[in-house]
């Protein structure tokens, strides 16, 4: 039998530091806001400057808005996305405890990510198809989804819209042009490359965007999006957020060690752009160029939001495990909801007062939702949907042995 | 109603469907300008323009994937795997994603796709050119499974499949698709010419998903069976004399239990018959039913007749397909049972 | 012998295997520095060091693709798929060349790979982590299917398969992890501590692949099944009071039909339970081999207790889990006929 | 019912011409030979000059070996790379015709593309394990398998490694370190990373290479293979051969119209080299190049080799029915055995009268080797393997079902 040396040839990644450790984040580079050029949306793909390892960043340390990425956005438009930001966070804090008094059997927090979804929703357009991982509630939010649909989602209760089948947080909207979330990672970033392929073979303008982790695009899903989209210059947006961890394993065992996320684009010829994930407008403005290059049939654009997931991956999760518990403190990059606000005070459009005051409001209304959606049912209490709708949908029609097993089900009931 | 050949029957039903519905498309490695490596999609390209009937790359989870995208935009997407063989990377497209859309959405969503794929031996395509998976797909709630044995079946299930509002995996026996074959492989070819099942009507109609065929009526027992070996099996009983009833299941989900059952109650004997795999095949289901369903009946145990447990060896292609033989030999122990 | 939990039997396992062979090694997602989500390999990594347990990217497909380039190069890998439900990526590499590898090469390869999932349902998580896909694997070639329900035979069980030279797809009821489960979720969780299967020895020991276990001997009927139902039987038994004899498969490839046919040639009646979807599971098989070779014994047709055609809704759990109830009325039904 | 406009927005990519119109390579751009720098084999990847988009040729148009990718190979090499490409090309074209004659069920031929696996096979060592395609026969020949074994292989006969179990050209040769060959595309990419990460682990200093063709890098195990390389830094060389053809669709329909191939690798932070692969000395300093590199522990090189697919994509296809007839004429890199021929005889160390006697002994051989196969069986003729054995190898021990099914059929062959 040979023996294996300690000393391996073989290299294994590891991240900067694990619990008991100081925090590092020295590989990230943090350029200075406005310092990444904005060539015009509808750029040949070949004549694209690299700004697949620069970061897009809008807001400066002084809380302005500078450089070519900061295009102009109403005061109107910010404050209603902090108040999207904000009733993401307080939306994921309320359904957060009620996941710990066990009315939900699951839940997932997007602390800290809030821009990445809210700043996107808002620079698409309502006719846009969207296709989000279980990490984009506040694409639902800023496209103003029921709050109490939302919960009564997580409930499973009589009001879910996906009939008590999914676990809380794989939200379904169609009126709202989201699609139904999936529990199998990466596999939603294909489907809105077709979903795009689909559009301009109608001949139509809309277009489609998609969301995927830093660790889901090491799926084959991933590089079938890229390749798609690319061959058929699909009118697509493929969003990598890159928020450091994958539950336990850190963004280099993705393949983030020798290479941004966004550089995965260059290979295919996609432009793509790496954003600060926490500048809620250096994320609207991406999007938005992203968005007018699809539209005007400039084809897919790659971007990379570069985060932190602050919380735990999900409630079933425990990060002290395997990551200082420091390290959201240290993370570079701050915090979206915390920067956006200082931006508006520093133009002199916001106020630590009416900020209290909407977190107020919106407190009161969450709680109201809460409230009202727990009428309609829990997992464990209250109106429950007939178990026979189980049978429901498996098809459009159900077939003769589910009638049957539904009739075998009602009479296990019945004994 | 012009002769064809199963092709060509396929190709029919498609440019039916292209000329009906302007939501229809095709997509498929080299189903565009060149028609498919069989084919089936030959001409439609040109017929019906660049974006309705087109090359894709090679990633059989890529095409189901925006395939799916497609059919949530409200097309109706036809996708052609160029062998079955090559279903596999697309599995996990097929069954988290496409079986399961209109489900987890509560009913919001769904997705009115066909994948068609050649399957099944006899061309000497080796272990990568000739399986037979619909065992996996029979096992997914959310797909239909259908599979013809001839032209005329052939055109009117792909348009009903193509019309269906859930996603639907066509397999296509491709030992069949220039004629009826008998399990022979010494005997010159046939051709579909001379069958009456080659007649199939130039326009619309379908052949509904859910209803098998009786394609042979008789008394001694009931032989149940699908695609290719359903031409095996009408031979056997030619050759061995044996007044077996021949069941063409035509589709495997919907199951046309009716026919099956009361075909079994009938003859007291059974023997069921697939190309795939024995093990875990779907012909392992269709015995748990016929005995559920017709265990007072039974005179002999449902006997299978099957490929073995061992892939499709090149060299051993006719020893590994369940020809006449085995056939007779099986129905002969369920009459002497 | 000290008393394990089924996640820690599993850890010990494998904490024998990379101590006794430097040519084993384990990857998978979180499987290093974190243990794995459901902890089966803590403490590994720092026992062993960093090449010998790591974290991989999340692509099963490249899990398992790279990991039979190890077993070509002389290793032994052990992957670890976060929940049975992902494991459809790597359906293509598992399929197309994990298990044909040694064929097609004509035995100058092979693979020695494991491959651990936790499956089933009971945890409330939803249709995607909740499947038990078991009865795919069985239809392919070339694989070996198991699936222990304790302690004691997970930790032998898995031993036998990380020595196994053929690949091993290691099923884990995860239901079971931390203690045996009767099937009434509103009943205070047991743990193993209680449980004789519980007691597992420290070092080395086998539980052989291939040989089901009687955990009940009874005369009214056979009742057979395998992973977390094994414990619904016997608390279905006890309840209803039917004497029913209790197989625990523990491997469906290769299949202990010795056990099988010589107990329901005995009681003449048989019952076969799984958690996976009905149509086309491994029951089905079940089904097909008993009455091929109990037909003249049988007295009633034999009955299938599974999930049902569904996915496995996050509501409605319990109602697809095959539990107490639905066992007791098919053997009710079983002895009645 | 909507219409759908002729015009769509949809982008269909579409080769330069078909049958019947003129051959046009004007998107190949053909760069001077020498022309392309050569960095350090160990030089950092960030570094790395971008040689994605070049073509690296050694062969100038007056037949000499130019720049810094000459790297002095010695004439012996080149006369033996000479010789194992002929051999190669009249392997291919025996089989062919034995095809054609009915005897065997399917061949592949590599024709114009010999320089692609001999000069690889040549540049690397015999303990560094290879996993090809169907098209780098190339391999088995410079390796130096025994030609008859080959052939047997393809007559499925009783002397075939594969024990009949394998269509023809997929090869098994363990004792030369090359994998047994799959029918399904891009699979063994990965597992020849998963193989270099083995060899690494136990400190070994083989490397792997892998071989996939244009069109199969749109496959989920390309991106695998990639990721995973990056990600542990594989001592691994993976080779795209863009032949610009998969069987009827051009290789824009695999993504080739937006970036190249060797592109694909900058994403990863893996180092690329387009190679101009008709050029014996180059796709060998290319190699040399990345298995430097790789066996110093300086991780995984893309190479995509630039070529064509003179003949149909296998005897199941016909070409004239996608592509123009002449196309292979206009092919601007050439063939490579008459450009690594036209260099020995500039240099002096060749002349047509060797080639002439050259090609002689290689087809006398063959004509000995195929005439010792046969007397091995072919598929329908002479002695047959045992059908029994069919059930072998399924696992390492038949199972009792095996034994049962292996019975049943003596049985049927009994009657
Ligand atoms: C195909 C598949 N494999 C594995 C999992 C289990 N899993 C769920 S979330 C997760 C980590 C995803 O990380 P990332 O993509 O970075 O997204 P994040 O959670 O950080 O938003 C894993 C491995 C899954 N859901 N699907
Ligand atoms: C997974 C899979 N899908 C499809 C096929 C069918 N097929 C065989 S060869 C081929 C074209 C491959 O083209 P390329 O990769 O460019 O290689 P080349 O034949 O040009 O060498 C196709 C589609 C297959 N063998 N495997
Ligand atoms: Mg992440
Ligand atoms: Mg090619």
């Amino acid at each position: 039998m040979e023996t294996i040396p300690e000393q391996t040839r073989l290299h294994i990644p590891q991240p900067e530091s694990r619990p008991g450790e100081q925090p590092d984040f020295s590989r990230i580079e943090v350029p200075h806001a406005g310092e990444a050029g904005r060539p015009d949306p509808l750029i040949d793909a070949r004549q694209m400057p690299d700004l697949s390892r620069a970061l897009i960043r809008v807001l400066n340390r002084e809380n302005k808005a500078v450089g070519p990425w900061a295009n102009g956005i109403s005061a109107d438009t910010l404050r209603e996305g902090l108040k999207l930001m904000l009733t993401t966070r307080v939306y994921d804090d309320r359904l957060f405890r009620v996941q710990r008094q066990g009315k939900l059997s699951f839940y997932v927090k997007s602390t800290g990510e809030e821009a990445v979804s809210v700043a996107a929703a808002m620079a698409l357009r309502s006719g846009d198809m969207l296709f989000p991982s279980y990490r984009q509630q506040g694409l639902f939010i800023a496209r103003g989804h029921n709050l109490v649909d939302m919960m009564c989602h997580c409930l499973s209760n009589t009001r879910d819209a996906a009939r008590g089948r999914q676990m809380p947080v794989m939200y379904t909207w169609k009126a709202g042009n989201i699609f139904t979330i999936s529990g199998n990672l990466g596999t939603q970033l294909p489907q809105a490359v077709g979903w795009a392929m689909g559009a301009a073979y109608k001949n139509q303008d809309h277009i489609a965007a998609g969301w995927v982790g830093d660790g889901t695009t090491a799926e084959g899903d991933f590089h079938h999006a890229l390749t798609f989209a690319s061959v058929y210059q699909a009118p697509v947006i493929l969003n990598v957020v890159n928020n450091q961890w994958a539950i336990s394993s850190y963004q280099g065992v993705a393949g983030g060690e020798h290479a941004t996320f966004a550089e995965r684009g260059k290979g295919y010829g996609i432009p793509a752009l790496r954003v600060d994930g926490n500048d809620f407008l250096a994320v609207h403005a991406a999007t938005r160029w992203a968005a007018a290059r699809a539209r005007k049939l400039g084809g897919p654009t790659l971007i990379e939001h570069v985060t932190y997931r602050v919380e735990a991956h999900s409630t079933s999760d425990d990060p002290s495990g395997y990551r200082p518990m420091e390290e959201a403190q240290a993370w570079p990059l701050g915090d979206p909801i915390e920067r956006l606000k200082a931006h508006l005070i520093e133009i002199g459009e916001w106020s630590e007062e009416q900020h209290r005051q909407m977190h107020r409001t919106i407190a009161e209304k969450m709680q109201a939702a809460y409230k009202e959606a727990e009428t309609f049912g829990t997992l464990n209490d209250g109106p429950q949907l007939p178990r026979g709708t189980m049978f429901e949908d498996v098809f459009k029609q159900p077939l003769p042995h589910h009638i049957r097993q539904r009739a075998q089900l009602e009479e296990e009931h019945n004994d | 109603m012009t002769n064809r050949n199963m092709i060509q029957a396929l190709n029919s039903a498609m440019d039916v469907a292209l000329g009906q519905d302007p939501n229809t498309l095709i997509l498929g490695e080299d189903v565009g300008y060149f028609g498919g490596v069989f084919r089936c999609t030959a001409g439609l390209q040109k017929k019906y323009g660049l974006h309705r009937v087109f090359d894709t790359p090679i990633a059989e989870g890529g095409i189901v994937a925006v395939a799916i995208g497609m059919g949530v935009a409200g097309l109706r997407p036809v996708v052609e795997i160029q062998f079955a063989d090559y279903v596999y990377p697309a599995v996990d497209q097929i069954v988290s994603e496409l079986a399961r859309i209109r489900y987890r959405s509560g009913g919001e969503y769904f997705v009115p796709m066909t994948i068609r794929m050649p399957c099944g031996g006899g061309i000497r395509g080796g272990q990568t050119h000739s399986q037979s998976p619909e065992g996996i797909f029979t096992h997914v709630c959310g797909l239909k499974t259908v599979i013809p044995s001839n032209p005329y079946d052939a055109k009117g299930m792909l348009l009903s499949a193509i019309e269906d509002d859930d996603p639907v995996i066509f397999l296509e026996p491709k030992r069949l698709y220039n004629g009826p074959f008998d399990g022979d492989p010494d005997k010159p070819a046939l051709s579909w010419t001379e069958h009456a099942d080659g007649e199939v009507p130039d326009g619309h109609y379908t052949v509904p998903l859910g209803k098998a065929r009786v394609v042979r009526p008789g008394q001694a027992l009931t032989l149940i069976t699908y695609g290719t070996l359903v031409h095996v099996a009408l031979a056997a009983c030619e050759a061995s004399g044996i007044d077996a009833e021949v069941i063409d299941l035509r589709s495997l989900v919907p199951l046309d239990t009716d026919t099956i059952m009361a075909s079994v109650q009938r003859t007291g004997r059974a023997v069921v018959a697939h190309e795939a795999t024995r093990t875990s095949g779907f012909g392992a289901e269709l015995v748990a039913q016929i005995q559920e369903d017709c265990f007072w009946h039974l005179e002999a145990p449902v006997e299978r007749v099957t490929g073995w447990d061992t892939p499709y060896p090149h060299a051993f292609e006719w020893d590994y397909f369940p020809g006449q033989k085995r056939m007779i030999a099986a129905m002969r122990r369920t009459l002497e049972a």
